[in-house]
């Protein structure tokens, strides 16, 4: 039976009760020795797996995840993407990743669920108007969608916040991009697993990285709990984990890992249509398939390995969202959970080569990681590949800050925490 | 319609002489005090209440408590609404009103009902294997997915009702007020510890109101409310029932939801609905109790199937009847207890089907006129809206199947510890194969588990555990355990093992479904097509098939999905291991965690001491950063532009007063004062006179400009320091963090005197004659006083600091006082200045006239600017050995010529008007995507020049001065790009005449 | 001495607020004021303690969360080797204290403007306090001639614990209005008498 | 809520303080090099397990603390007055 997934195929099945659908990938046993092997099986490790086996041609490649693929913050975010930044490395990489979604479930055969129903980012007074323009201009500069919303087109679109004068912080306005939206996270990875399994890369699970091999300054391979694996070139895809990652081979990053909290709401009807940014408040919500409010805040703000945060950034993050959706007071939080980020020193990712021959670094992702999943891959599957990054990642090298070469998007300089 | 199902007599929890009525659907129904809802729905025999998520299969009350998956109701009506409710939770009150949900247009026929009959197109994750074409229709799809999917509905309006927050602090916090956790709390508080005791249910007793058992002379009910009554005398111990724990955090800090005021329609005056309690507890125990399993067989959603324990539970507690005739199933002996119950309660119990072999060393329990039909299973039930009848078949070999009628199955696959809030607090599970289920092992020193909540099932055991983890953990935090508290000796009667049956077998041919999780429609298929498939991780499993995703988080599917998966794994249930345990416990309702800080509290107001005044006399008060600031004075008949372009006119030509109050204000003192200015700031400090004021320029290490202000010296060893009014609190900070952490070795004090002073600018052509005339002992003229001069002096005989600063450009005055007399000076200098036409400006006008003089402010302060791009390179000292940034300033990028650097801006037409945002590049019409070279930070109409200024950054900077560039704003649609000039910053008084005037 | 207008002024309105209990309001709440605010910040805390106690009669105390009183002032513990002297508005604390205080060993600060300040009483008043902070309360933990400074939500504050049931509140100035709201509200289920 | 004992004021809940990043860069003396300056600025260690880091007690006596923490359990080691540059 056609191992593609369609209606028809799904019918298909059906008449046999769904007994014979295969495995979405393999579960080999680590070979001895890769071209490339990538350090995590998240979702920017499964992409840049996919990328190197489709655009390079490199299939002898292994994917190394300590635990169960999607288990880091593929699993973990709140299924946004956008590519609404100021600053043009960002502008020109997010919407080269925004571009790659639009595609992505047929390219992988897989519904990731990419649902393009508008991202809004609420302003709440001139000034913050004007900001959002100076953005929305760059945006449009860089060939990017992109509205400038009045309060009565806010209104028009997301009727459910509170528009009356009884609130701290009254709605001016808002910067609207309509083709942001969300995305299936768990999807993603499995999308990406499948496709790249297909192509015949080796999907290692509970494999965890215990060293890496580096002599003479270049990589050799990673001591693993199931056994040393030679390998040509290693990258890592561990956001989260750069930090430990990357002391194994010896470096020092400008990153700290710090916990970011998300939670949900029980499933409702329909009530909010597209993904609505409180910046203030540092809060965002969406609503999933599922009926779910998928509400997000900001971080801890203290350095954390934990996938757990503590209650007060619950209680702010909450307090904000009723601030704008006073309508969610009676409704019940049903799942709060934490994932770990990498927080950049600029706010910026770090893809690219390090002072390790043969070893390539993809982290820093701060909280945008799961928007840039694609485009991450295929820029460092390219770096992987030709060993030089590609166009749309040559800023955002490791060296940057040494250089005074900043990416800086909310100028809040090197304190992680505040980016 | 009477309560027929109600018993004649019982109920550890009811009231019968206290009728409540209540609707469902719209149906007037009866009940009584200490119902619930469910109860009272079964005692008038309701059966069907809600819809499944996935199929909207019928579905009825499956538990009594708050793990209940199926009986979700919408609660209360307009903006007191609440989706999802479990009606098992929900204590009946006069006038209830409640309605099912997930179902259109009526519970009986639900038209999305079509959804069972496609099932076989709808499997675990079908929807990532199609929707795919055609390309962009997913959104279409998509469309209609969510709205079969969701449960309830959500309120639009204002939730009417208040949620309070409190902390509490306690030697030990025992959680779950039954059998183990009334001894644990008795046990403790009798030390003399602080003890806090909470239990979710209305009345303390936990599994004794629910069960038939007698602790000595006493009923388990009456021994608990005796205990309760004991505990509410000790003043050391705080009892919170209607209180769930739902979550349990870093460092001993407990989140409990007490519900106040649920049981009531509405909420008394001043009574908040439910009160968040914070606790921070020096030791845990967690008495939390078990939940019962179900057990799984083909039709075993059906209203009418209920767990063993609900049944029993609706039996003692409410003196319901949970049915007429009742078929028990179970693999364990609380099988035969509940069969006993049942007949004892006049139900016909038409058999007990044991899932185990009964053999000589175990035997089989003998019930009076009750046919036990051993190694035997449920392989199929009836009933569309409600149970009619199961079959049963002999487990194995040899298929004779026997129909039973009966309207009510009680199962019991075994009991799985309530171990959530041990897992919060990161303690681990370990697997016991005798028990079969999971139980805590590992976990924090200071968090035990006693009774069912650490497997141990007997009422005997409970009781004992409790008085031990009572006793220990308040001597553990210092208390002595005095003799006397011992728990009552109860013999538990010997329990033959459960025997494992994770699902019973589906027999060939027939097709009827199997659930795992009922709420999400989870079946054994479905598990098994995810083994196949290879989501064989329980992370995989839940988020593949949505095991254990809905509202109850899977409380009585998960262990046996995890233990599913470990069969189709071949392996042992641990090595498959068990999800993570995340708060909350159950649901909390999103009002209660945000508590007061919403509406106008969401975040704290800052008020200057002038706030009032600007108010009374047509200020727009707008919000910067907590502060609320007058954007402008509007007169009668003007719009707010109007108002900022005359304020800023008349300041260039008369004089007029502004309140700065919300700059920043840092006293810093010491012998080693200057020294640490000439390190915090870029430019150098050593050679300031006291009585001058001096423009600083902090960087941040990274070379960036961090902050900007004028900071004077009053004394010797004193300086008088402004920040910017959004820096003000960092600034502070990282000075703190220069003194105590980088130069210890420097003696100096900074403190924050923000607060201390109102301050306010006098500016324009005619400030001096209005100072001149309300200022006591001290000569204002320009020798006396000239720019940059700071002095102490009376003012209308009030003590003030004046300083002779501009940031408009005009000549100036910056006058500070003492913030309680803040007000009296500004009417005095008001007052002053009325033979001058002087009037109050606000936030905006100062904007005009700062921009009108290049001063850089906070759109061009981004944190990505160094004092070179900001045309201030000259400033930083060259000399200075030492000061931060120095070392990083000097890095190439922040010396690259094509940086973005301050310039100014001008319409070519000198008509077009520019606006902030606006990009800055070389074509009139740029072809997308474009090359930048820059933007707008700040715009203003120059009441001086009669046209539109600006600000920007722009690539280049002053090197591309005369240059014709052009701004465009596409986000206006057909926004056509404006020639600009670009010019020097400083468009009005570059040689600043004006201020030294 | 020129008329000083508290932040409050407006705010304060004298009444009986919220529940109303058989035995009266839980919590009674007036402004104090005008009052005198000097901080003393040493280089050396010994000297400095030394020289508040010629000042004043009374050396500062220095214990942690410590509290002395000498006279109609107050002097409360800020941190290591800081005090805040307080005392009703009668005369030059802040020359006195530096007349006392050698510059090497301390700075003096006057920020008696900076702050307003509360006097909360009554049998709730603990509990009005463990609603508004998250510090624990208990008389065993916090009894009265110490204090404490903590937060109200997210307004900085410094509480004074004078007796079991009586407290002073110091609030920031320019949150003053918006934190005495929040005690107010807090304390609506107690009843409240505003003087 | 985690509970950090400052070593001045007693043990108050974490919002108290303001996180200020690991303790254990010091700034370099001012003859140093900019490679130096920029390790100071931008590398951190980002151990996962115990942790030396600055906390600033703001709502307190604004006095920075030095937490020892375990940033896999968040369990605190010790808090202490910070050990300064020189």
């Amino acid at each position: 039976m056609s191992l593609a997934y369609s209606a028809l195929s799904l019918a298909r099945h059906a008449l046999t009760g769904h007994r014979h659908w295969p495995r979405a990938w393999r579960d080999p046993a680590p070979k001895p020795r890769y071209s490339v092997i990538i350090i995590g099986g998240g979702g920017h490790g499964l992409a840049s797996a996919y990328y190197l086996a489709k655009e390079h041609g490199i299939t002898d490649v292994a994917v190394l995840e300590r635990g169960w693929l999607g288990g880091g913050n593929t699993g973990r975010n709140t299924t946004i993407i956008r590519s609404n930044y100021l600053l043009e490395p960002n502008a020109h990489f997010y919407e080269f990743s925004l571009k790659l979604w639009e595609g992505l479930s047929r390219d992988l055969n897989y519904n990731a669920m990419v649902s393009q129903r508008g991202v809004i980012n609420l302003a709440h007074s001139d000034s913050q108007l004007d900001q959002f323009a100076h953005r929305g201009n760059a945006m449009r500069l860089n060939g990017i969608d992109c509205e400038l919303l009045d309060r009565a087109a806010v209104q028009r679109m997301v009727p459910i916040l509170d528009y009356s004068d009884h609130v701290r912080f009254p709605i001016y306005g808002g910067l609207l991009q309509r083709r942001g939206g969300t995305a299936r996270h768990d999807a993603v990875a499995w999308g990406f697993a499948r496709a790249a399994d297909r192509r015949g890369v080796d999907i290692i699970q509970n494999c965890e990285v215990t060293g890496i091999r580096v002599e003479n300054g270049r990589v050799q391979g990673v001591e693993t709990s199931r056994g040393y694996i030679a390998a040509d070139k290693v990258g890592m895809a561990v956001a989260g984990h750069s930090g430990h990652v990357a002391a194994m081979a010896g470096l020092r990053l400008p990153i700290e890992s710090h916990v970011l909290q998300a939670f949900v709401s029980e499933p409702l009807k329909p009530c909010i249509d597209t993904v609505v940014t409180f910046g203030v408040g540092h809060f965002y919500v969406s609503q999933s398939d599922k009926g779910e409010l998928v509400m997000g805040g900001d971080i801890d703000m203290y350095n954390s390995y934990a996938q757990r945060g503590n209650m007060p950034m619950v209680e702010h993050t909450l307090s904000a969202g009723l601030a704008i959706l006073p309508m969610m007071s009676r409704l019940r939080m049903m799942r709060l959970w934490g994932g770990v980020m990498d927080m950049s020193m600029d706010g910026s990712p770090i893809i690219g080569k390090t002072p390790i021959e043969g070893f390539y670094i993809n982290g820093g992702w701060c909280y945008g990681g799961f928007k840039a999943t694609p485009a991450s891959g295929f820029v460092f599957a390219h770096t992987i590949a030709q060993d030089r990054p590609h166009k749309l990642n040559e800023h955002f090298t490791l060296d940057r800050f040494d250089r005074g070469a900043a990416i800086d998007e909310r100028g809040a300089g090197p304190t992680p925490n505040a980016h | 319609m009477t309560e027929r199902f109600r018993l004649a007599s019982g109920g550890t929890a009811i009231d019968r002489a206290r009728p409540l009525s209540f609707r469902f659907d719209g149906k007037r129904l009866t009940g009584v005090a200490g119902d619930t809802l469910a109860s009272a729905l079964l005692a008038n025999g309701v059966r069907l209440v809600g819809r499944s998520f996935k199929y909207h299969r019928p579905r009825g009350i499956f538990t009594a408590g708050p793990e209940e998956p199926n009986a979700l109701v919408g609660l209360r009506r307009g903006d007191r609404h609440e989706p999802n409710t479990r009606a098992t939770m929900v204590e009946l009150y006069e006038g209830l009103d409640a309605e099912s949900q997930n179902r259109w247009p009526s519970l009986r026929f639900d038209v999305m009902g079509i959804n069972d009959r496609l099932s076989p197109l709808l499997p675990a994750g079908f929807y990532y294997k199609t929707f795919m074409w055609p390309p962009k229709a997913w959104l279409t799809y998509e469309h209609y997915i969510r709205r079969a999917a969701g449960l309830g509905t959500a309120p639009t309006a204002r939730d009417p009702d208040r949620y309070d927050h409190r902390s509490a602090h306690c030697d030990v916090l025992v959680v779950g007020g039954g059998p183990a956790g009334l001894m644990a709390a008795l046990a403790a508080a009798r030390t003399g510890a602080r003890v806090i005791l909470c239990d979710e249910r209305v009345e303390l007793g936990g599994s004794l109101l629910r069960e038939n058992r007698m602790i000595g002379e006493e009923t388990g009910a009456a021994w608990a409310r005796r205990i309760g009554a004991e505990l509410g005398t000790l003043p050391n111990l705080r009892l919170l029932t209607r209180t769930t724990a739902f979550g349990l955090f870093d460092h001993n800090m407990a989140g409990l939801i007490e519900r106040v005021a649920d049981h009531v329609a509405t909420p008394p005056e001043h009574v908040p609905r439910q009160r968040r309690w914070n606790v921070r507890a020096r030791q845990i125990v967690l008495a939390t109790g078990a939940i019962e399993r179900p057990l799984i067989f083909a039709g075993n959603d059906r209203p009418g199937v209920m767990l063993a324990s609900a049944a029993r539970a609706y039996i003692h507690q409410y003196g319901v009847r949970p049915g007429s005739r009742a078929v028990v199933f179970a693999n364990n002996d609380a099988g035969y207890r509940t069969a006993a119950d049942l007949a004892a309660a006049g139900v016909t119990v038409a058999a007990v089907v044991d899932s185990r072999i009964a053999d000589a060393s175990t035997g089989t329990t003998q019930l009076a006129g009750i046919p036990v039909l051993s190694g035997h299973a449920v392989v199929s039930t009836d009933g569309r809206f409600g149970l009619t009848g199961v079959d049963v078949a002999p487990l194995g070999e040899g298929s004779a199947v026997r129909r039973i009628e009966c309207d009510l199955l009680a199962v019991s696959g075994g009991l799985t510890p309530t171990v959530h809030l041990h897992s919060h607090a990161g303690g681990k599970l370990a697997w016991d194969d005798a028990r079969l289920c999971f139980v805590p092992s590992t976990g924090r020193a200071t968090v035990r588990s006693a009774g069912a909540a650490g497997g141990a099932f007997g009422l005997g055991a409970c009781l004992a555990e409790g008085a031990r983890a009572g006793a220990e953990t308040a001597t553990a935090v210092g208390f002595s355990a005095p003799a006397g508290v011992t728990a009552p000796a109860v013999t538990d009667e010997a329990v033959r093992p459960p025997q494992a049956l994770w699902a019973v077998p589906a027999r060939a041919g027939k097709a009827s479904k199997r659930f795992v999780d009922v709420q999400d429609d989870v079946t054994v298929e479905d598990v098994g097509l995810a083994a196949r498939e290879g989501y064989v991780s329980v992370e995989h499993l839940k988020r593949y098939t949505t095991l254990g995703m809905g509202t109850d988080q899977g409380k009585t599917a998960n262990v046996n999905g995890l233990a599913l998966m470990a069969q189709l794994r071949g392996e042992a249930i641990p090595a498959v291991g068990t999800t993570t345990f995340r708060p909350p416990y159950t649901p909390v309702t999103i009002g209660a965690l945000a508590g007061r800080e919403i509406g106008l509290h969401f975040m704290p107001v800052r008020r200057t001491p002038m706030h009032d005044w600007h108010g009374a006399h047509g200020g727009h008060m707008i919000e910067t950063g907590l502060w609320m600031r007058p954007r402008c004075y509007v007169r009668v008949g003007e719009t707010p532009d109007q108002a900022v372009r005359r304020e800023a006119a008349h300041i260039r030509n008369a004089v007029g007063l502004v309140d700065v109050s919300t700059l920043g204000k840092i006293d810093v003192q010491g012998p080693d004062a200057t020294e640490f200015l000439q390190r915090a700031y870029a430019n150098g400090w050593a050679n300031l006179p006291v009585g001058k004021a001096r423009y600083g320029i902090m960087l941040r290490e990274d070379g960036m400009v961090f902050d900007d202000g004028t900071t004077s010296r009053i004394a010797d060893k004193r300086y008088f320091m402004t920040t910017t009014t959004a820096n003000a609190a960092p600034v502070l900070m990282h000075l703190e963090y220069l003194l105590q952490i980088v130069w210890p070795e420097l003696r100096v004090q900074v403190t924050s005197e923000s607060d201390q002073w109102a301050a306010m600018a006098l500016a324009g052509p005619r400030a001096r004659t209005v100072l001149a005339r309300v200022v006591e002992g001290l000569d204002v003229s320009d020798a006396s006083l000239p720019f940059m001069g700071a002095r102490e002096a009376h003012i209308a005989g009030l003590p003030a600091r004046i300083f002779r600063i501009s940031f408009s450009g005009e000549l100036a005055y910056e006058i500070n006082t003492p913030a309680d007399h803040g007000l009296a000076l500004w009417e005095a200098l008001l007052a002053a200045g009325a033979g001058e036409d002087i009037i109050p400006y606000g936030l905006e006008a100062m904007g005009v006239l700062r921009i009108e003089k290049g001063h850089v402010a906070g759109p061009e302060l981004n944190g990505r600017t160094t004092a070179e791009d900001l045309g201030l390179g000259r400033m930083v000292s060259a000399k200075k050995p030492d000061f931060i940034g120095k070392h990083l300033r000097e890095r190439p990028g922040l010396k690259d010529e094509s940086r973005l650097r301050l310039v100014g801006l001008v319409p070519v037409d000198g008509t077009s008007k520019l606006r902030p945002g606006a990009q800055i590049v070389a074509d009139a019409a740029p072809t997308l995507p474009g090359k930048s070279l820059g933007h707008i930070t700040s715009t203003a109409h120059s009441p001086t020049l009669g046209h539109s200024v600006a600000l920007a950054l722009v690539s280049g900077g002053a090197t591309r001065k005369g240059e014709t560039l052009y701004a465009a704003y596409f986000l206006e649609e057909g926004g056509a790009t404006v020639p600009v000039r670009v010019v020097d910053p400083a468009f009005v008084d570059p040689e600043g005449k004006r201020l030294h005037g | 001495m020129a008329e000083r207008r508290s932040a409050l002024a407006d705010a304060v309105k004298p009444g009986v607020y919220g529940a109303a209990g058989p035995a009266g309001p839980g919590i009674e709440i007036r402004e104090l004021g005008p009052l005198t605010v000097v901080q003393v910040a040493a280089f050396d805390a010994d000297r400095a303690a030394a020289a508040i106690g010629e000042a004043l009669g009374t050396p500062a105390p220095s214990a942690r969360n410590g509290v002395a009183t000498a006279g109609a002032a107050a002097v409360l513990w800020t941190g290591p080797g800081r005090w805040l002297v307080i005392e009703p508005e009668s005369r030059d604390l802040a020359s006195l204290l530096r007349q006392h205080c050698p510059s090497d060993a301390a700075t003096v600060t006057d920020l008696s403007h900076a702050r307003a300040a509360l006097r909360v009483e009554g049998l709730k008043v603990r509990d009005l306090l463990a609603k508004l902070s998250i510090l624990d309360v208990d008389p065993t933990v916090f009894p009265p001639a110490t204090c404490a400074q903590t937060q109200f939500g997210q307004v900085g504050v410094l509480l004074y614990c004078r007796l079991h049931d009586g407290f002073d509140v110091f609030l920031p100035r320019s949150f003053a209005v918006s934190a005495f709201e929040a005690v107010i509200d807090a304390a609506l289920e107690f009843g409240c008498r505003v003087s | 809520m985690m509970l950090i004992d400052c070593p001045w004021c007693g043990p108050r809940g974490h919002v108290e303080f303001t996180y200020a990043g690991d303790a254990t860069v010091k700034r370099p003396a001012p003859d140093a090099s900019e490679a130096a300056f920029a390790d100071y600025v931008f590398l951190r260690d980002n151990r996962r397990g115990p942790h030396r880091e600055l906390w600033h007690h703001t709502a307190g006596c604004r006095r920075f603390v030095e937490v020892h923490r375990n940033v896999l359990t968040h369990e605190i080691l010790g808090t202490s007055a910070p050990e300064v540059s020189k």
